[in-house]
């Protein structure tokens, strides 16, 4: 489509929970460490923010290897969170990350309530975080983790004691081994989270025939990459009709087109993990060809496709909708 | 941990793609396994490697017999999709060519080995920490099967510096073109080949039974040098074991997990290691605190014999 | 529904690949579609094959440029796993040989043109019911852009029977490619070949502009003979809008929807029909009842207009 | 592996339920239609067993199109259950089937607990049925399928119903779309199944970005094939270790490792699915490949690798395994 370029280019610029981003496209949690492991293989002041990897008060040494297994199409991963802890993070990544111009999003992890709640407030006002994300349903961490996400009224009273903790914008993160998604996403919104993020990894085996037993060390681990990505639409998709924040998708995204579908399904902005570790530049190509959508079809603002798959809208979009003030930054 | 990367990733042209023959073409038996080797045209990976680092390679899909596009019905969908890490076999600066060798194992090396000239590979490298460091003293390079990867680069550049001997295992006559590149090499004190099978012009037996005496020449006390394995978990810890009973001596091995990443970032490639966070020091592990690791990918794949957790291996 | 199948599975060799190109080759505006030409040498299919029927392909993972494995990171695992359904664009029985012609879509067309000669593909097939009635009287074969493809076959086949006109339509000069094997035909009592943009030698418009006097010189009285028709959806129903407006006339189309085994067994492949399931007679649908289905694999892919809930469809 | 003609060939024979297979591996609901859509593209005889696609009291004539997407190594469909009813099957599918000397297992449906009662009823002593399945996991209709599958309560109350309806072995196949499975099948049990299956299809979606709507006509479907095949057995894993029953396995099955894989978690048999579509000789080819690896590694039986990779045990079977009674047929 050559004559996307003598129109102006579409503005893949969104609002989320208050942060500005430059384009949609963010990395996701634990794919792309603290950032600067990418350094050089990408050109991070192209993101739409950067989430950093799960962290903790104490730094967490992880679980045993082997830590991942390749699965068709799919990643199965059981990290166990391992982090050098929130002090490390503070001191020596921080002001790094800080310098990019890009928000920073600091996914937090605990083992109770409270300290999820004494992240909150140990971040809250630290120079160049700009949100927390809370991590309540990683599949791999024997204590807090799934056990926390997997139940609303628990997760609910999790969130409350965050929100009491920080003024900075709360994402929670759910988890998709749940069967009604959308009941937790609505208990969490009234604990006061201004976002949601989903999918975090869908929990998963693998096993070695030769030798008659898991290849995780753990047994399980969580399932990302695109396998995934059919049961994140999905998942997406009744989260948006179910809240009125803003939804941030994820699970699988491989191409602009993976990401059009998460924006349709009602996805303000979404974010790659596992494309990380096949394509470095995955993230930046993927706003591109957003972008090259965006001008093929039209589309002026990403918030014009935001939910477009769950008005039952069909085909072109309706004049009105691109000037709909709560598409944006809701 | 500024980590001044080096890493270049583009895409690599295969200049040339071989399967390994042994010397016993007819009727050897190499236990099933075949070997094969590429040559990339990838100057920036070419100048920046050292001994021991590795690139991280994108597979195309499998193809049908004699690398023809048919896909056949029994192949899982969506295998292989995660790059694989292959250790620099070689490197030419001059030429700016990087070879490969590598074991053809499963969908990912599968897909590797039916490259032809002129096809283009996705790469990422050279990546790992540094390699093997290398010292000026008397060096004992000990390789097992495909484990003899990463030691030719290493080996030619240890040459340039000192006297270094070359103790290298197969398991039999199938496999021996393994260690034909190591006969080429020049300067090299001596080369000690052992197979299983006992295959004519070898030492029966495997390296760890040969090692005793590699380790009493390896200098004229016996007891100071710099030892370097590359091979299987049994054989590597065999080595340490009688390394670590001989003071003076530094052992490095390149040791291997499931990578995912391959730049530090996921976590996913950890092995655990006998010291506390700051890593210095090794020390026997305390049974009451967590466990320590470290990546292979980002830390590794070379690590100091020392800082190796033997037991959790 | 004994179902007496005829369908054979099994590696057929390609023998010719080739892309389409237009008359105008050089600055042609194709639309940015790109067809492709493969002679696949399966005698148990060409054999059983008749016009309108299709083959279910395992289609190969995407290579390079010119077919070179080499895998782009930002091509989706996983994808083609499915196969890909075919209509036989031609069946040699002497030779043996079956011919696909298809637009270069997605990733399993992609995937089926990067094949060279001397690959081998998996082929299920001839599936479908029974293909076009080819009847005896006089016949016109109405076909838009890539729908053309399953329509040589059929007129080759009329042709020996009857009095047989084909109305091509194309969108540009650049698809013309698709109607050059309809101008080697022999017997055709005429062809009639659009084109929107109104390409020097063709009809300037779309087939269905130029159905009426086609429609009018079908038959002495305008108003008995066979029309046979595939393409896009909306040309489908534009062809039925006019065919069933004149008694007399019978029309069969040829329709598509995704398919995932081929053979009636998943019942994946549904289309909205006019009929009760007994499904012998056509009459309005029933708003109160449930809607009734056939499947475009077992059934189809070629249907009765009558058959066809065209409001639905 | 030449020298495994050496030897006598491994024993694929198992019992399920009181059922003997000639091998583990049958045919998956909904994939095989009723066996004879196949018949010409693979020898039926050398089935472990046939299980008919899910068939309702009359008939369902389905979903509206489009009814498949294919998606990263797995496919959604919503079929919506067409079939054309259990009177069809009997006349017309049951003889044919009953000839070809394996069991047949017929995968039922309802909308009501009531009309699976009805079902179980009428199939009970039908010659030719060797047991029912009963689908309480469809996620692709309003009525019936899922709402009864995620409620444990619900569940039993239905699967009590068919259990005093028929003496027929039953087998009740469960979702993977809940938070804990195992609950669900121990409810299940103890209402009387003789054996579970899993997993059904986790809930997916896709959207066509040029439409800016789901592919499918009815929004979501069922994802199956090779994505799923780590969740699938996670579940089987868990499950196999919540309940006394044998459990039948399945989720992405492509190889004859991928079969040993759900064994060693904790299946008594496997069931093929999505790997049909593409290699309709697969559950053949499978149960070859569980042959060639059984030679491999020295197993005589396949009930020494059962529930292997669950006892923690590693490398080599211990001496007792092959001998333990309550492995097969239990
Ligand atoms: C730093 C490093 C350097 C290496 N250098 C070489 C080399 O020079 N030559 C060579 O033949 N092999 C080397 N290996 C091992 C090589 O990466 C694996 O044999 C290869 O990834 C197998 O992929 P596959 O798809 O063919 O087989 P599969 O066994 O099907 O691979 C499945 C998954 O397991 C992983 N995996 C399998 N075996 C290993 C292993 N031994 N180590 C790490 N991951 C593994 C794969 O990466 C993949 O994710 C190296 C490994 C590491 C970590
Ligand atoms: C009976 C039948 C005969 C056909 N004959 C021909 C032919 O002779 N020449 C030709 O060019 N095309 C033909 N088609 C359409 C052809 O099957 C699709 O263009 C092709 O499957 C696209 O696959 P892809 O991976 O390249 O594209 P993608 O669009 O990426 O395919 C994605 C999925 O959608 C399905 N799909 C996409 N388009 C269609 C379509 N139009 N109809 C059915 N399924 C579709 C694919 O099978 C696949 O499962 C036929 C379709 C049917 C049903
Ligand atoms: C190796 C790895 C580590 C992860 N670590 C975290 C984590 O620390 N915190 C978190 O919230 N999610 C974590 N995730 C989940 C991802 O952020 C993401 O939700 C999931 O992988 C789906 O996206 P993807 O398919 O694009 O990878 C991790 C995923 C992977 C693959
Ligand atoms: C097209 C299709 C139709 C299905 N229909 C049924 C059905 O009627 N009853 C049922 O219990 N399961 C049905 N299933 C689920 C399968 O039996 C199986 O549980 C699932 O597909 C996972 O196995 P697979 O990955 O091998 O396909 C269907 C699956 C597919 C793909
Ligand atoms: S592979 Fe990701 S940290 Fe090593
Ligand atoms: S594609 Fe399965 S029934 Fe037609």
């Amino acid at each position: 489509m050559n004559s996307g370029t003598l129109l102006p280019g579409p503005d893949l610029s969104v609002t989320v929970a208050g942060l500005r981003l430059r384009t949609p496209v963010m990395t996701a949690s634990g794919a792309f460490g603290y950032g600067r492991e990418y350094a050089g293989l990408l050109d991070l002041s192209g993101l739409g923010a950067i989430v950093v990897k799960g962290t903790s008060l104490e730094p967490w040494s992880g679980n045993p290897p082997p830590r991942t297994v390749e699965t068709a199409a799919g990643l199965l991963n059981s990290i166990g969170l391992e982090n050098p802890g929130v002090e490390c993070f503070l001191e020596n990544d921080l002001p790094w990350l800080s310098g990019l111009g890009v928000p920073i999003i600091v996914n937090v992890v605990g083992r109770t309530a409270a300290e999820y709640a004494a992240l909150a407030r140990r971040l809250d006002g630290a120079p160049g975080v700009s949100a927390l994300e809370a991590n309540i349903s990683c599949p791999n961490v024997k204590e807090g983790g799934l056990a926390f996400g997997a139940d609303p009224a628990v997760a609910g009273d999790l969130v409350t004691g965050m929100r009491r903790a920080t003024r900075l914008p709360l994402i929670v993160k759910l988890t998709p081994n749940i069967t009604d998604v959308a009941a937790l996403a609505r208990r969490v919104v009234e604990a006061g989270a201004d976002a949601v993020s989903l999918i975090n990894t869908l929990v998963g085996m693998a096993i070695d025939p030769e030798a008659g037993r898991p290849i995780l060390a753990r047994g399980t681990g969580g399932l990302s990459g695109p396998a995934v990505k059919p049961v994140a639409l999905a998942m997406v998709y009744r989260v948006a009709a179910a809240v009125t924040v803003p939804v941030i998708g994820m699970g699988g995204i491989w191409t602009g087109r993976d990401a059009v579908e998460f924006l349709m399904a009602g996805a303000s902005a979404v974010a790659v993990g596992t494309a990380l570790f096949v394509d470095p530049e995955a993230p930046l190509r993927i706003a591109r060809e957003i972008g090259d959508f965006m001008a093929g079809q039209g589309y002026g603002k990403v918030g014009e496709m935001v939910g477009l798959a769950n008005t039952g809208f069909c085909g072109r979009r309706p004049e009105s909708w691109a000037d709909r003030p709560d598409q944006e930054g809701r | 941990m500024t980590n001044e990367r080096q890493a270049w990733r583009g895409l690599a042209r295969v200049l040339a793609s071989r399967r390994l023959e042994g010397p016993v073409a007819e009727g050897g038996d190499s236990g099933g396994r075949v070997y094969h080797h590429l040559t990339l045209l990838a100057p920036e990976v070419a100048a920046a490697a050292v001994p021991g680092q590795f690139v991280h390679v994108l597979c195309p899909p499998r193809g049908g017999a004699g690398g023809a596009p048919y896909a056949p019905a029994s192949a899982t969908p969506g295998l292989p999709f995660l790059r694989r890490p292959l250790s620099v076999h070689d490197a030419d600066q001059a030429r700016g060519t990087v070879g490969l060798l590598f074991w053809v194992k499963g969908p990912g090396t599968a897909g590797l080995a039916a490259a032809r000239p002129g096809d283009r590979l996705d790469v990422v490298g050279p990546l790992g920490n540094g390699g093997f460091p290398l010292g000026l003293g008397p060096a004992l390079v000990v390789g097992g099967g495909i484990g003899l990867a990463p030691l030719l680069f290493l080996a030619r550049r240890l040459a340039r510096r000192g006297r270094v001997t070359v103790l290298a295992g197969v398991a039999q006559a199938g496999d021996l073109a393994l260690v034909e590149p190591f006969r080429r090499l020049k300067d090299l004190a001596g080369l000690i080949v052992t197979t299983e099978d006992g295959s004519p012009g070898t030492v029966p037996g495997t390296v760890v039974a040969a090692l005793p005496e590699s380790l009493d020449g390896l200098s004229p006390d016996g007891l100071s040098g710099a030892v370097y394995a590359c091979g299987p978990g049994p054989m590597l810890r065999a080595v340490w074991d009688q390394v670590s009973a001989r003071p003076g001596l530094t052992a490095w091995f390149s040791v291997e997990e499931r990578l995912a990443c391959g730049v530090g970032a996921c976590r996913g490639c950890a092995i655990p290691v006998r010291t506390g966070p700051a890593g210095e020091t090794a020390s026997p592990p305390d049974p009451g605190r967590a466990p320590d690791y470290r990546l292979v990918c980002r830390d590794g794949p070379v690590f100091d014999g020392n800082l190796l957790d033997w037991e959790a291996l």
